[in-house]
């Protein structure tokens, strides 16, 4: 593993069991240079975090697709900088509510949890990468 | 007590029902006379088994939204809506994650939230929290039968209340309800939970109340060869019928060729009839389930109604029993009612105007029936092999030698190597079988097959190719081809 | 000057030319060298003819819509939404009903009132009133081929300006544009006419200028038999190819039965090189198109899409070489763009998850083919007869015996004694050919297969059932059975 | 023919040349007792006027599917006013303005413009039937 590698700590948040996205996406920040750590599925904020402190990550990438994402996501970032986590960088993209609602309220609301940036649904992979990319100054 | 494919006896039963129902509150409410009295008073189109009965008889295909709400009110209204104006010849309730993973107290969260925030904060209807009165409004307010749909690996007390609850249709199984729906269940567990449904379903048939079971057939949704989810159907037909379950409905998510869509679904009712049979179980009903497109799907609208037309082709050319339809809003989230209905008439229009044709008797579908049996009995007959005769055993077992194995799949007990690709006319092959036991014939078709496409792509089959075509129906294509 | 089969002298033509181009002030615009100089400026992907024949070739099918507004830069903008925002292959410019009927002084009422109200008070853009100098910034504002497209018995000055505007296709014909679209045209004159229209299409060809001409092949769109509108389209891709036409496309409207509906396309494009071949014209490209349902459409918005994906899948099932798309708002009015652009994203999606797939060569689609060959030989064959070897002869003969005889048709010369109806499986036949020649055979059969149905149905077959099966896909079915 | 027949004039107005609804109406028409003199496709108002006075008739049923509904039935309960047909029925039906637009609008306009009765796309023949019933008093 290069040193220089910007570490993600990436999955599937809540009871949520959708493996495809998340699987595409650890190929692809393999591919695109990232040090990656994929939780998988069903994973919890305590879980996320862990991994987190233990890799020493850069980014917490949270995959939300089945529509509780609101509810899960729910004091991830307090819970972050409470383990110290001060200056993690928190994505979520997926499907992260119930139903068709205007991207920018969703985004706004999610940013208001402490979300650095905000994905709607079907994000292609190069996007998210081009995010990480200038996000991390690369 | 040891997993073994044989009726659970009485004590066995009824020793697990005690606590089961002391899981949450609500469970004290079942009382099984009551129950029985109460789907008795029921008039006949209220029964779901029975109209998929009739439908079959008449070579009618049916359809069926999904959908689901947290509050019971807002349920009933929904389903109202897509009965009165969706046209909806079957209703569904769909039940939210959290209760899906058994974590009431979160469901109770979210039933709250929703009560707050007026707009349902749940994927579904908590069933487990509403309890058994919630459920029987619900069939008394429509004129339609009503089926649960969830995901649920230990649905023991989804179960029990679903069924005093009056729903005569009930979807899952101890695979398909685990390997696509969990990340880390023993499938030991599973099986074993789901002969307790599955005998539940066997007492209130023999009590003379008809509940239809329905294995959940697309599995991860996501370029699932036939032969994969058939066997899956066939093992669990099998395992519930075991426990006195008589009316089942076999199920298959579109892949996307015509082809190979009416063949798999002809070859379906036929295998699982075919099993039943041959192990003894003579007196089941079998009809079958299309399922619309499973996979991701276009977020435009106008593109999404094509995906959702070409499964209703499907469904009324192959002459499934019913099929299970998609909505516009797809790909962006759980439908509005509205969106939820328009999937429903589009669909109808499509079944309607083809319900009087066939396409089952020509000579292509017939050859891909022929495959797909083939590779699906050298499945489920080493399914029995490694159970030494005992399809329970032998379930968990194939999931460990990777004999069973479904592509994207969550749960850690699936291999995940085998490896499925379109081929050139945008059939479901097998690029690499792994430990798929496919005859040494039928792996070479499917090579070949990929082989023709790779060919015409100018680049070798691989991770890349599979990748393209999990994103291609929703990209606007059916085979995802490296150029624009 | 007596109507006959024979390419038109210079003479012959130039000497109406003068008169036509005097019809309406624009026509003094008309210039053939600047013309030809515009047309030879444009690049390669511009030629509609062109681009259908690579499509042929890579057995693609395009998708075109149906467009026009009253002014024209509205109209380009239309246009353009089309191209980048429906992901239009093709282009068209669909001409205002008063034009249609050489009145182009109502026309002119429409231009003014659209410019007071500011929205479009035609169906259609008046090419006539806008004259050369319009349709040339038309072209050359787009990517795409643009294809006129209008229902004009008398079309001469439309095409002196259509041509010398830019314009690479043009739709139309002696007969597809007269029975269809008028009520008291003599059928020799609108022969004679396009006639004209098609001799500048030959000049132009001549010249080095490749225009594509496309008989309207739906006729009126409402229960019109295969062999019908193909024995039309036959008769007037050999009078056009007489006058010097090189780039024909032969056209159908979708009946609704699937293997129908893929043999007639497959038979449409066969049968009419052959006839082709055996009368001498051995260098016209021929390509074909299918027309989404031409007759009544649902009203509701997801079934409208319904019927459009029905549509699409037989255009890619078929390989037509292009398929002409209906949007959701097909029953209710002149769609919207944002409409017309849903109806191309639909087809599109539904083209390319098909694009891959073949229906063609099953043997019930190739019987199907034999049957509609068969009888679109008896009614040309005897057309041919009728005009002692000259088919612009025969042709006006063939209607007034009732050899060619269109459903429903508006027009007096047309017999309208054919009553055609749909069998069980939804394909439309002949249930009283009336004086249309089919053989004995044919007769019988197209008899057997309606009375198949009535005795489904069990009630006799009837006027009523004509009536039923007009109405049918409106509401929702194929087969107007006489129960809900 | 029956003496007490109410007697109804139909067509297409203008240049339209939809032959489909205005044969089936006719055959409903009859059907259901109506007198009824089909003038076809193609009608103009002159055609309309001519033969309401010729017959003696009750209705005049204007049909117009094309789009152009608006101009063409402008002027019409004027001419028929100065033939001395002030008490005749008139209706309109089909797709009768361009595009879809919202019909009580379109039925207000065509209310000013003189017509008893204004029926959207795709109406029943039945619908019409009752109506005529009603306003005829049968
Ligand atoms: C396949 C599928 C399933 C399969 C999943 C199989 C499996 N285990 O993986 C099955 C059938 C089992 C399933 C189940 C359910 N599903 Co589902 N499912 C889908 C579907 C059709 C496709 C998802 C998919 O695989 N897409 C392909 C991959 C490649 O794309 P992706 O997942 O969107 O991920 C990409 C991007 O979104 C982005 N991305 C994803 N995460 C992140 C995170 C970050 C930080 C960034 C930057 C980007 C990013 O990158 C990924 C790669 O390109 C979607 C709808 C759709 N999209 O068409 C519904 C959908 C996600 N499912 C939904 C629901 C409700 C359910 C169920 C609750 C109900 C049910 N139908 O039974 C259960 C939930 C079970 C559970 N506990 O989670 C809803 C969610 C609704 C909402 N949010 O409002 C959807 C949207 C369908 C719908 N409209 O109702 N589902
Ligand atoms: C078939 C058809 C054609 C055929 C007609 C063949 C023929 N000669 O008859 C062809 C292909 C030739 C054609 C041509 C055109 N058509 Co056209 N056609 C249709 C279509 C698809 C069906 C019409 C039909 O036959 N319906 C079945 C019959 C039984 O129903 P109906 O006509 O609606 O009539 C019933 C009721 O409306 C009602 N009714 C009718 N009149 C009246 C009158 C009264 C007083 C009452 C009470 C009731 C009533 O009773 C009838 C019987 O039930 C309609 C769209 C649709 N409805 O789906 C478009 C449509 C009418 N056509 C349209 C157009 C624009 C044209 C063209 C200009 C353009 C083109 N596509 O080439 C030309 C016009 C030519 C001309 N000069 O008139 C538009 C009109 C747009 C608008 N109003 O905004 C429509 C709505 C399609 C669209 N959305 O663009 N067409």
């Amino acid at each position: 593993m290069e040193e220089n590698k910007k570490k993600l700590v990436i999955g599937v948040i809540g009871a949520d069991v959708h493996a495809v996205g998340i699987q595409i996406l650890n190929h692809a920040f393999e591919e695109a240079g990232f040090d990656v750590t994929n939780l998988g599925v069903m994973v919890s904020q305590e879980e996320y975090i862990a991994a987190a402190v233990e890799t020493d990550a850069d980014a917490i990438m949270v995959s939300s697709l089945y529509g509780h994402g609101e509810l899960d996501c729910r004091g991830l970032r307090e819970k972050c900088n409470e383990a110290g986590l001060t200056d993690i960088l928190l994505y979520v993209g997926g499907n992260i509510v119930v139903g068709k609602q205007p991207f920018d309220e969703v985004e706004a609301r999610f940013k208001k949890m402490g979300f650095n940036r905000v994905f709607g649904p079907g994000t292609a992979p190069e996007e998210t990468i081009s995010a990480l990319r200038e996000d991390f100054g690369l | 007590m040891e997993l073994k494919n044989k009726k659970l006896t009485n004590d066995e039963f009824y020793g697990v029902q005690k606590e089961i129902l002391t899981q949450w509150p609500t469970g004290a409410d079942v009382d099984f006379e009551k129950a029985v009295a109460f789907h008795q008073s029921l008039p006949e189109e209220k029964n779901f088994g029975k109209k998929l009965v009739k439908a079959k008889k008449e070579g009618k295909t049916l359809v069926q939204p999904r959908a689901g709400v947290a509050l019971v009110q807002e349920h009933i209204d929904l389903l109202t809506y897509l009965q009165d104006k969706g046209g909806a010849d079957l209703l569904p309730t769909t039940v939210d994650s959290y209760t899906r993973q058994n974590r009431y107290k979160e469901a109770e969260v979210g039933i709250q939230e929703s009560v707050r925030e007026s707009k349902s904060m749940l994927n579904g209807l908590p069933i487990v929290n509403h309890g058994v009165d919630a459920c029987r409004s619900i069939i008394s307010e429509l004129n339609t039968p009503v089926q649960v749909r969830h995901g649920t690996p230990d649905a023991r007390l989804l179960t029990e209340i679903s069924y005093a609850g009056g729903f005569t249709s009930y979807e899952g199984g101890g695979i398909s309800y685990n390997i696509p729906y969990a990340k880390n269940v023993s499938l030991e567990k599973t099986i074993k939970d789901w002969q307790y449904c599955d005998r539940l379903t066997g007492i209130y048939e023999e009590a003379g109340v008809s509940i239809n079971r329905e294995p959940y057939g697309p599995l991860t949704g996501t370029l699932v060869p036939p032969c994969i989810s058939h066997s899956v159907a066939i093992i669990e037909s099998l395992l519930a019928a075991e426990q006195g379950v008589k009316n089942i409905t076999v199920g298959y998510g579109q892949c996307g060729n015509l082809v190979q869509d009416v063949a798999a679904i002809r070859a379906l009712g036929n295998l699982t009839e075919e099993y039943l049979k041959k192990y003894g179980y003579d007196d089941v009903e079998v009809t079958t389930v299309l399922h619309q497109w499973m996979g991701g799907f276009p977020q435009d609208e106008a593109q999404a109604f094509s995906v959702i037309s070409w499964g209703s082709a499907i469904a009324a050319l192959s002459k499934a029993t019913k099929v299970i339809v998609k909505t516009p809003h797809e790909a962006i989230g759980v439908p509005t009612k509205e969106a939820n209905a328009q999937g429903l008439r589009c669909t109808k229009q499509m079944i309607n105007m083809l319900c009087d044709q066939q396409l089952s008797n020509t000579s292509h579908v017939v050859n891909e029936m022929m495959i797909i049996s083939a590779e699906t009995r050298c499945i489920v007959d080493k399914v029995f092999e490694l159970g030494e005769g005992d399809l329970a055993v032998g379930a968990v077992r194939a999931f460990q030698a990777g004999v069973l194995d479904i592509p994207f799949a969550p749960s850690k007990l699936n291999a995940g190597k085998m490896l499925p690709a379109r081929d050139n006319d945008g059939a479901i092959r097998i690029l690499n079988a792994a430990n798929v036991p496919l005859s040494k014939e039928l792996i070479d078709f499917n090579k070949e097959k990929i082989e023709e496409r790779a060919q015409a792509e100018k680049r070798d089959a691989s991770f890349q190719m599979v990748i393209d075509d999990v994103y291609s129906i929703s990209k606007g294509k059916l085979v995802g081809r490296p150029w624009k």
